[in-house]
């Protein structure tokens, strides 16, 4: 299994980023994916996002050949966005594709856990003129704490 | 050794990237954070409260008792918030 | 929140769905979803679904309703597709919208967990000349029943 | 009452509707089970093996113990294999 891992400044379409995984291999019968996005609460106005560029792609490519190791999988497409974006827009694909759905829901949440607590990502928040760094949350730490 | 800042260590550093001399009598991250705390200003800013900051020895998390060589990429860093 | 309930012969765009789920509420930061996909292991020619019109939607929206009880959703997406379909195209979607990942994962697994074993569905597989209708699997159930 | 058919059932007993009135001393569906399988033929391959058997009243799943009424949708069908 090939992983794409992209970090890029460009949207993403979900369908055809599916297709390509699902169309791989002919005994996927199951494709779990997340998208995130901008939230708009609080006044928001645009995020920005920056990454530690090397470090990114191979902590990402760890953590899906981790995924691999632990579930039967068939693919695997991790695209995160990186720049500056408005509310709505999505800054995260993580798509999983494997014969049965719970190894491929389980892999899926396994990523984002791990995508959120250890890929050297950083969003600033603007809010009209105010800009302010996101501060870590304890609930990510322990939810990737549970696949220890 | 390179050393690179990310997000608010950035800013407050002002630079994101700088190459120096390990330093006589450094021997891990927590003797670079303190070697970097005593120059002052924005680096007495980014460095002088560590249990904030997060660390990388060439592209790899690392904890501040990891041992460093002249070699090294070293990076600090915020904790995450990908995803 | 007013769910979007589909059963269709024609194929969907993942990307239009997850676009109209997100884009319905400002606040939506997490679409977890999931996609089936027709094997094309031993030897399979196609499927043919068939379903109890009427029983099947209100199953789905009773499913829907007791997930937006126990996790707080923005929206919630389902189609699935009957009639025959060939190896590798989409079955079902399900798609679920919440401020958080959490909530968004859990529903669309508890959704499809339920879809599985509840909303009244029939595959028949064929293979070359030879047709069989799919027997249920007591793991479906089992995992239907951790939700209790 | 209306009596649906599904699946293998459906393919059993032939066709996939009909109606009927509620036989005298029916009252349950496992009665109701009992006399379709007394009809014989594909009846009797359907309907004489209930464990194989699901069915919902007014379309909802029903236990064979679940009373029935003369106006009742009374469907038959397989476990479901949906998803």
């Amino acid at each position: 299994m090939t992983p794409h891992i992209r970090i890029q400044n460009e949207d993403f379409d979900v369908n055809d980023e599916l297709e390509a995984l699902a169309s791989a291999q002919i005994d996927v019968g199951a494709v779990a994916s997340f998208v995130g996005l901008v939230r708009g609460d609080g006044g928001l106005t645009s995020l920005t996002l920056e990454h530690y560029p090397g470090m990114t792609e191979r902590e990402i490519e760890n953590h899906v050949e981790e995924a691999n190791r632990r579930w039967p999988l068939l693919g695997a497409t991790v695209i995160h966005r990186v720049g500056t974006l408005k509310p709505g827009d999505r800054i995260v694909l993580v798509a999983v594709a494997s014969a049965h759905r719970s190894a491929a829901f389980e892999a899926c949440e396994f990523l984002m856990d791990y995508l959120k607590t250890r890929a050297p990502f950083w969003k600033r928040e603007d809010r009209g003129g105010e800009s302010a760094w996101v501060e870590a949350r304890a609930s990510d730490e322990e939810a990737a704490g549970r696949w220890k | 050794m390179t050393l690179l800042y990310f997000a608010w260590v950035r800013q407050k550093v002002g630079v994101a990237e700088e190459t120096m001399n390990l330093p006589p009598g450094v021997t891990t991250l927590k003797d670079l954070i303190a070697h970097l705390e005593q120059r002052g200003g924005g680096y007495a800013e980014a460095f002088g409260n560590p249990q904030r900051l997060r660390a990388a020895v060439n592209q790899e998390h690392a904890g501040f008792d990891a041992a460093i060589a002249d070699k090294d990429e070293i990076a600090f860093f915020p904790p995450v918030t990908g995803g």
